[in-house]
């Protein structure tokens, strides 16, 4: 057992892992930066085309690898940067401006577009959504056909030409590698924050996030913002590295290319993509009889991805995570240090809900519901099934809107149809079936909870400013709290998915307590836990209602129910059937027949 | 002018409906929306020209070769693309792997059949102006294609099967109907009615390997707007959008129609992700 | 009552299943006897309807089942309706845009025609009250009527034990009482049936014997005429500790 | 580059690679052979040209290394294909100047490519010949080593606009061209010029060139009272199909543009063979039969091909002329002035009339444009004969 005060992560082991991760980008940082001594700017050209693939491609993992969406068309951002940073140096359609602001423009018109073609993200399915991209980037190369005295049409328009210090040469090339750097060290820092946790949350457990109060709208449209950004930099930079620009430069093979890189990468990784471009850039020069094979071989090593190693490089890298665990591990949770998890600083409100009416199509679901769960007290809530556990638990959350009544917290109304929000009311939930982010740690599922309590701004956590440092290092130990709290502490850094079904439900209560909510509301808890697991769990939500939390714990172990709870509620047909202290429900006469369906 | 404007619009309009309800045979017997529709629609044309135009094969033995060759290509989808991910399905795998399989068929022709739009031979002579098979054939295609699936699904019990499997699959297989036959059936099904829309349509699309995108694009619109797995809205969809983009074509030219038509299909879709038709029969939860 | 033949028609052991990473079943021993009637019961979450989809190949399962003297080891939905062993699936699910005898038909899929038009009209004459409603569409039945005709798809192939999830979830008490008739002329026919029920009188009144299920494994096995019965499944669902209430 | 080369381990898979080759500084050795860049885009949409023209350039190189190579070294022609793509263009740049230090780089054969690539090769200073027509091409002070062996636009616009004008006496005359950088150049170049002519253009519109349905464009010219086509396009689909519709249409006007519009692969696509009549292309006076017999140097060099059996059937006669003036050129230059980037460029500067069997090129340090505009002229696309054609009716023999 370890002492009683959870360790944080003792420093060294930390920054042994963060050193270690770091040596392929400091051996690749290496070779850029010798590179030109090699003095052969052939491979000079190939480089800097790599660096700004890559830029566009760092911006565009964090959209494809990290938030799971599948934008294919990204090549426009690369047109519309390359031909805005072109449009204003040559002064085709405004006064003639310097190079260097001329990019910055173009960086935001790429951003502009970003967020327009991120826009239907936030609405469509996932088909629709790579249609929509796929068909902007058309339109966008045919704009830039029929946009003549702009973009010189068909005939296409020069390049920019970047005067000192990142002149034409081995100026431009460290010009791109610069800002190739800068691009990997700005994404890896959004990676490893609190927004990058809340990105992958959105892809692998939408419903979990939203929970822990992650606003998907406003953070998928920063990260388009940025991401665009990015592609329209890398664009300003093509058109100089190309010198002469023309539509037919933008081909949609480019499309594809950016896109199986970061697959390829594998998802939710920045070395695995890097690499991934850095191939698919180099391999073409390399197998010049096969130049005209090319795509399709990049359409055959994506399918040979999809169905193979899903994960791809990132995925066959990760030897961490192969190291077997020991067999036998025992859930061992410590209550003692709930006090400081929870540190009451919210006075204890009653979560109540007066006469809720619900239906779904013609069925009453919830008929008339009268309920309050006080704080210090765990409240059962049971009934067979189709009684409107479920649905009450749901309409606390805040995904269904009550045709009458209200839930309130204390006297505060909770807007209905606005999940993400029960954050903010120090309401916390767990679920029926464990939601959990398969490739990241423990400790980061956990992190997850907290997102909405740290203050650094998105650009603070691009740059690791001071702000964006203490939010992680608050909530680094909050969570190993919490971890130690539900005796998971031990299970930090390893992958998520290869906890056993119990494990994976403790995890899911740390991350519930990281909110260190006013009100905690279990779904079946218990559902697939041995029978100690069980004794254990109890121990572990008596304690944490004692600690002023109001406690709902809907379930359908009986024994654990009448074990823990203070009241009870018996639910049948959408309507209270008997509600009472657990010995009084026990012996019911309605309850029991009602249960057991005598 | 207006003649030109309906007929051309309604025949490239039957196409779009065609691969339309390619994609929707494929949606409803597997849940998986593929983007082999606009490569069966592309090779329908190619394969037509390279049996017919080159080989100089009779326009009927063309044609059932190329039927034949799109339901082979169906199932291969269906094998290769489509039954490895449905398990995955939640994380839409299947996107990336149709997109893959299509885009290496496409760049097969593009090196073996060329680069260049080559010209479909003339099946049928008859008939000047907007009488000229160009304009017919695709409409004929589209109505024997829809009388058809009306047969198939209420006359044959294979039909019957589709029918149940897209409402509730998981019923369909409680019951024990062979649900991985009845995929196969389907995709080969998709296959021919993806190479008829290609064949019929290619006097006009030309045998050209840039085809695939453009039919992957039009052919989704119809079902995006028209509702997911409703061939009906689909074939409304297509023609509608046929004549919508010939008379943008005529009125503002070629490249703002194209502009034209996507920014009606984005702000439609941004209204009602659904679909204009509501979407198909809600399933069961 | 048939005292179970020297083999039973169905035998599973030591049968564990889940969803996913969640265990339910923790390793089940049943049998149900040729002609049997054998009722399922145990308050919600106890694994019951589980335990119907892994016997049928509808969930992954580790275990041995054992039907007609076969191991069905690895068994599909479609092999395991082939050999004869039925699941009618909980909630009625009908195809409601096919008519009542395109349902019908297709729980026939891959018979002989004529075999298949006759076992369906037997199918039929359980329930007379769908019997003339055959051309309509499934939709326009009431859900007691689509349980009906839920029960017919599984007669169609004339199986030797058909599994029912809860026939009675959502029907009125008239209706209930006409589908557990159904399922009585069954046993008569000589049809043996596994009935997961939440009613337990009138599933002990239909059944021979009895099994109770709690959180994933069984708690109870008895012939429903042994005495005492009622008290006894109180205690398996809710434990040792507790008082007995129900002792009318 | 001030950075000394010295012998540097490169962890990476990149720089590993290339080391080996990169480094062996290449001392120029007696019996080593010359290297001569070629950039042809031999696939991709417009990579009819490059087809026509790498067929001449080959057989020209065989020859010259056939007999010996420049005094006993041979030429070593190291192509890269564009693939009709400028990104893959300016990567080949690269590593022809830098990896292989060619001595003269032939190409690229289309001008999307060459746009991409001139200023990159003059930045590396290595000499470049090209067949390509945009003028910008052509700066003698931006690019003081690019020459042209081939007429420019305008020369080729000012060709046509003559022989409408001038030879057939037509006032109302209709421009099109389809979207790529050669198409939209020249409308924006030969519009004025036919205006200057006193001609009246009355329509003009760019059209992409995989659009199916052309008729649309044509109904508009005919209603614009056009009394005869301009095309402009290397696009053999798209210039098939304005025949294909004027037969269609019915409609007696002259086509008259630029030289695909008599190529082999606009020939295969066309509905019938009437389709060709009445269509004038750009053409050079040294390859057109004029009363039936070819100029001699044309006829000489027709025997020569036949005798190496090149296919000449799907393909124009000057295309390889020209692939072939291009490598004979620099066959010349090189055993004339060396290897030498500026003995090259000087030995050019002072060419005067050289007997090309394409055209007879004259070059200045002013004038780096090598194409006689007297050679420019149009002819009947019908009579093609061994890839050649008759010269144009009205032009005086």
């Amino acid at each position: 057992m370890t002492d009683a005060t959870a360790p944080a992560p003792p420093a060294r082991a930390l920054s042994l892992a963060r050193i270690e991760g770091a040596l392929p980008w400091i051996a690749l940082g290496l070779v850029g930066l010798l590179l030109p001594l090699l003095d052969d700017s052939y491979i000079g050209v190939i480089a800097q085309r790599a660096y700004i693939y890559w830029i566009l491609s760092a911006g565009l993992n964090l959209v494809v690898g990290y938030a799971g969406q599948i934008a294919i068309g990204w090549v426009s951002m690369l047109t519309l940067g390359a031909y805005t940073t072109a449009a204003l140096t040559a002064g085709t359609a405004t006064p003639a401006w310097h190079p260097y602001l001329a990019l910055v423009a173009g960086g935001a018109v790429g951003a502009l577009a970003g967020v327009v073609v991120g826009l239907p993200a936030l609405r469509l399915r996932t088909f629709y959504f790579a249609m929509t991209t796929l068909g902007f980037a058309t339109i966008v190369t045919q704009v830039a056909l029929a946009w003549k005295d702009v973009t010189g049409g068909g005939v296409g328009t020069p390049g920019p030409v970047f005067p000192w210090p990142f002149d034409p040469g081995w100026g431009f090339y460290y010009f791109c590698f610069i800002l190739a750097a800068l691009a990997t060290w700005m994404t890896a820092n959004l990676a490893a924050s609190r927004f990058g946790r809340a990105l992958v949350a959105i892809r692998d457990a939408e419903v979990a996030a939203e929970a822990s109060g992650v606003a998907k709208p406003r953070l998928l449209i920063a990260v388009f913002l940025f991401a665009g950004a990015l592609g329209g930099v890398a664009g300003g930079l093509f058109a100089s590295l190309q010198s002469y620009i023309t539509p037919d430069a933008f081909t949609f093979e480019m499309s594809v290319l950016f896109f199986i890189a970061i697959l390829i990468g594998g998802r939710g990784s920045i070395l695995g993509p890097a690499l991934g471009t850095i191939v698919l850039t180099v391999l073409p020069e390399f197998a010049a009889p096969l130049v005209q094979w090319s795509t399709f071989l990049y359409a055959a090593l994506l399918l040979l991805i999809v169905l193979i190693i899903p994960g791809g490089i990132a995925d066959l890298l990760d030897y961490k995570n192969r190291r077997p665990l020991e067999r036998h591990r025992e859930i061992v949770p410590q209550p003692e240090l709930l006090a400081r998890v929870l540190d009451r600083r919210t006075g204890g409100e009653v979560l109540s809900l007066s006469d809720v009416e619900l239906s779904f199509g013609g069925v009453r679901a919830i008929a008339g519901l009268d309920l309050e769960i006080r704080p210090g007290e765990v409240h059962g809530l049971i009934g067979p099934n189709g009684s409107g556990k479920t649905t009450t638990l749901n309409v606390i959350s805040g995904y269904y809107a009550p045709e009458a009544g209200q839930v309130r917290l204390g006297d505060a109304v909770l807007p209905p149809r606005a999940p993400h929000l029960r954050a903010d009311y120090r309401i916390a939930r767990t679920f029926q079936t464990p939601r959990l982010i398969g490739g990241a740690s423990v400790l980061d599922n956990v992190m997850i909870g907290g997102t909405i309590d740290g203050e650094g701004s998105f650009a603070e956590s691009l740059l690791t400013l001071p702000r964006h440092r203490r939010d992680e290092k608050r909530l680094r130990e909050a969570a190993m709290l919490a971890l130690a709290v539900v005796g998971l502490d031990q299970l930090a850094a390893v992958r998520a998915d290869r906890l056993q079904h119990s494990e994976l439900r403790f995890m899911e209560i740390a991350r519930a307590l990281m909110l260190r909510p006013a009100c905690l509301m279990l779904d079946e808890p218990a559902a697939g836990l041995s029978a100690d697991e069980i004794r254990r769990l109890g121990a572990l939500i008596v304690a944490i209602s004692r600690e002023g939390t109001a406690v709902l714990l809907v379930e359908h172990h009986a024994d654990l129910i009448f074990d823990i709870c203070d009241r009870v509620t018996v639910l049948n047909l959408g309507k209270v059937l008997a509600a009472g202290t657990p010995a009084e429900i026990r012996s019911h006469r309605e309850v029991v027949s009602a249960y057991l369906g005598a | 002018m207006f003649a030109s404007i309906v007929s051309y619009g309604l025949a490239v309009g039957a196409v779009y409906a065609l691969i339309g309800i390619t994609y929707n045979v494929m949606f409803s017997a597997s849940r998986v929306f593929s983007f082999t529709a606009g490569m069966l629609g592309m090779l329908g044309g190619v394969l037509g020209a390279l049996f017919i135009g080159k080989l100089g094969l009779p326009a009927i033995v063309g044609l059932v070769l190329v039927l034949a060759c799109g339901a082979v290509l169906g199932l291969v989808t269906e094998l290769v693309t489509v039954r490895p991910v449905l398990k995955s399905i939640e994380q839409h795998l299947y996107v990336l792997s149709t997109l893959a399989f299509a885009l290496m068929v496409q760049q097969f022709v593009a090196v073996e059949w060329g680069t260049e739009a080559q010209p479909f031979p003339r099946l049928i002579a008859i008939g000047p102006g907007w009488l000229d098979q160009q304009f017919w054939l695709p409409m004929l295609a589209c109505a024997v294609t829809i009388v058809g699936l009306e047969l198939l699904y209420r006359k044959t019990l294979i039909g019957r099967a589709f029918l149940a499997i897209a409402e509730d699959s998981y019923a369909a297989r409680a019951l024990g109907l062979p649900e991985t036959q009845l995929r196969m059936a389907s995709f080969a099904l998709a296959g021919v009615i993806g190479t008829l829309a290609g064949f019929t349509g290619a006097e006009m699309l030309l045998a050209f390997f840039g085809n695939q995108s453009i039919l992957n694009f039009y052919g989704f619109v119809p079902v995006a707007l028209g509702g997911m797995g409703s061939n009906r809205g689909a074939v409304v969809g297509g023609l509608a959008l046929g004549l919508f983009q010939q008379a943008a074509n005529f009125l503002v030219g070629g490249i703002f129609a194209a502009v034209a038509v996507f920014a009606v299909f984005i702000i439609v879709l941004l209204l009602r992700p659904e679909g204009l038709a509501g979407g198909s029969a809600a399933r069961r939860v | 009552m048939p005292i179970s033949a020297p083999e039973p028609l169905l035998e599973i052991t030591g049968l564990s299943s889940g969803y996913g990473k969640i265990g339910v079943l923790r390793g089940i021993d049943l049998r149900v006897g040729a002609g049997e009637a054998v009722a399922l019961l145990g308050p919600n979450g106890a694994g019951k309807t589980t335990l119907l989809r892994a016997v049928s190949g509808l969930l992954p399962r580790t275990g041995a089942i054992r039907f007609a003297g076969k191991d069905m080891a690895g068994a599909s939905p479609r092999e395991t309706v082939q050999a004869g062993l039925v699941h009618v699936v909980e909630g009625h699910r009908v195809f409601t845009q096919l008519s009542v005898f395109d349902n019908l038909l297709l729980a026939g899929y891959g018979m002989k025609r004529d075999e298949r038009a006759t076992q369906v009209e037997e199918a039929l004459a359980f329930f007379p009250e769908i019997a003339e409603k055959r051309q309509d569409r499934a939709g326009t039945l009431s859900g007691g009527q689509q349980q009906m005709l839920a029960v017919a798809q599984g007669l169609v192939r004339r199986p030797r034990l058909l599994m029912l999830d809860e026939p009675s979830a959502g029907l009125s008490p008239v209706l209930v009482d006409r589908v557990l008739a159904a399922v009585a002329r069954l046993r008569e026919g000589g049809t043996a049936v596994l009935l997961v029920e939440q009613l337990i009188e009138k599933a002990l009144a239909v059944a021979d014997r009895v099994y109770a299920l709690a959180r994933g494994s069984v708690v109870l096995e008895a012939r429903t005429d042994e005495p005492d019965l009622p008290n006894r499944l109180e205690h398996a669902y809710f434990g040792q500790d507790v008082r007995a209430p129900l002792s009318s | 580059m001030s950075i000394t080369r010295r012998k540097v381990l490169a962890g990476s898979a990149v720089g590993a690679a290339s080391l080996a080759s990169g480094l062996a500084a290449p001392a120029i050795a007696a019996n080593e052979p010359i290297k001569i860049g070629y950039l042809p885009a031999l696939t991709g949409p417009s990579s009819s040209t490059g087809i026509g023209i790498n067929r001449g350039t080959v057989l020209a190189v065989d020859e010259i290394n056939a007999a010996g190579g420049i005094d006993g070294r041979k030429i070593e022609l190291i192509v890269r294909d564009t693939q009709s793509d400028p990104t893959k263009a300016v990567n080949a740049v690269a590593e022809l100047t830098q990896r292989q230090k060619v001595a003269i780089i032939f190409g690229p054969l289309n001008s999307g490519e060459a746009l991409a690539a001139t200023p990159l090769i003059a930045r590396d200073k290595v000499p470049m010949l090209h067949p390509c027509w945009v003028d910008e091409l052509i700066d003698v002070k931006k690019y003081p080593m690019a020459f042209r062996i081939a007429p420019t636009n305008t020369q080729v616009g000012g060709g046509a606009n003559y022989y409408v004008v001038d030879v057939l006496k037509l006032k109302k005359v209709a421009v099109i061209s389809d979207t790529t950088g050669y198409g939209t150049a020249s409308v924006n170049t030969y519009v004025p010029m036919l205006k200057a002519k006193g001609a009246e253009v009355v329509y003009t519109n760019h059209v992409d060139a995989a659009n199916p349905d052309l008729k649309p464009e044509l109904l508009r010219m005919q209603s614009a009272g056009a009394q005869a086509i301009m095309p402009w396009s290397v696009n053999a689909g798209f210039l098939s199909r304005i025949l294909n519709t004027r037969g269609a249409m019915g409609w007696d006007v002259p086509v008259v543009g630029q030289t695909t519009l008599g190529s082999g692969q606009t020939k295969a696509l066309l509905d019938k063979p009437e389709n060709w009549n009445k269509v004038y292309s750009n053409n050079f006076r040294q390859v057109c039969f004029a009363g039936g017999k070819l100029p001699a140097r044309a006829e000489e060099f027709v025997d020569r091909l036949k005798k190496a059996k090149v296919e000449m059937g799907d393909t124009l006669l000057w295309w390889i002329a020209l692939g072939w003036d291009g490598a004979k050129m620099m066959g010349e230059t090189l055993k004339a002035a060396g290897p030498k980037a500026d003995d090259i460029v000087a030995h050019w500067n002072k060419t005067k009339d050289w007997p090309g069997v394409y055209g007879t090129v004259t070059w200045t340090p002013e004038q780096h444009n090598g194409f006689p505009d007297t050679e420019v002229v149009m002819c009947e696309v019908n009579s093609l004969k061994d890839g050649a054609f008759n010269l144009a009716p009205g032009y005086a023999v």
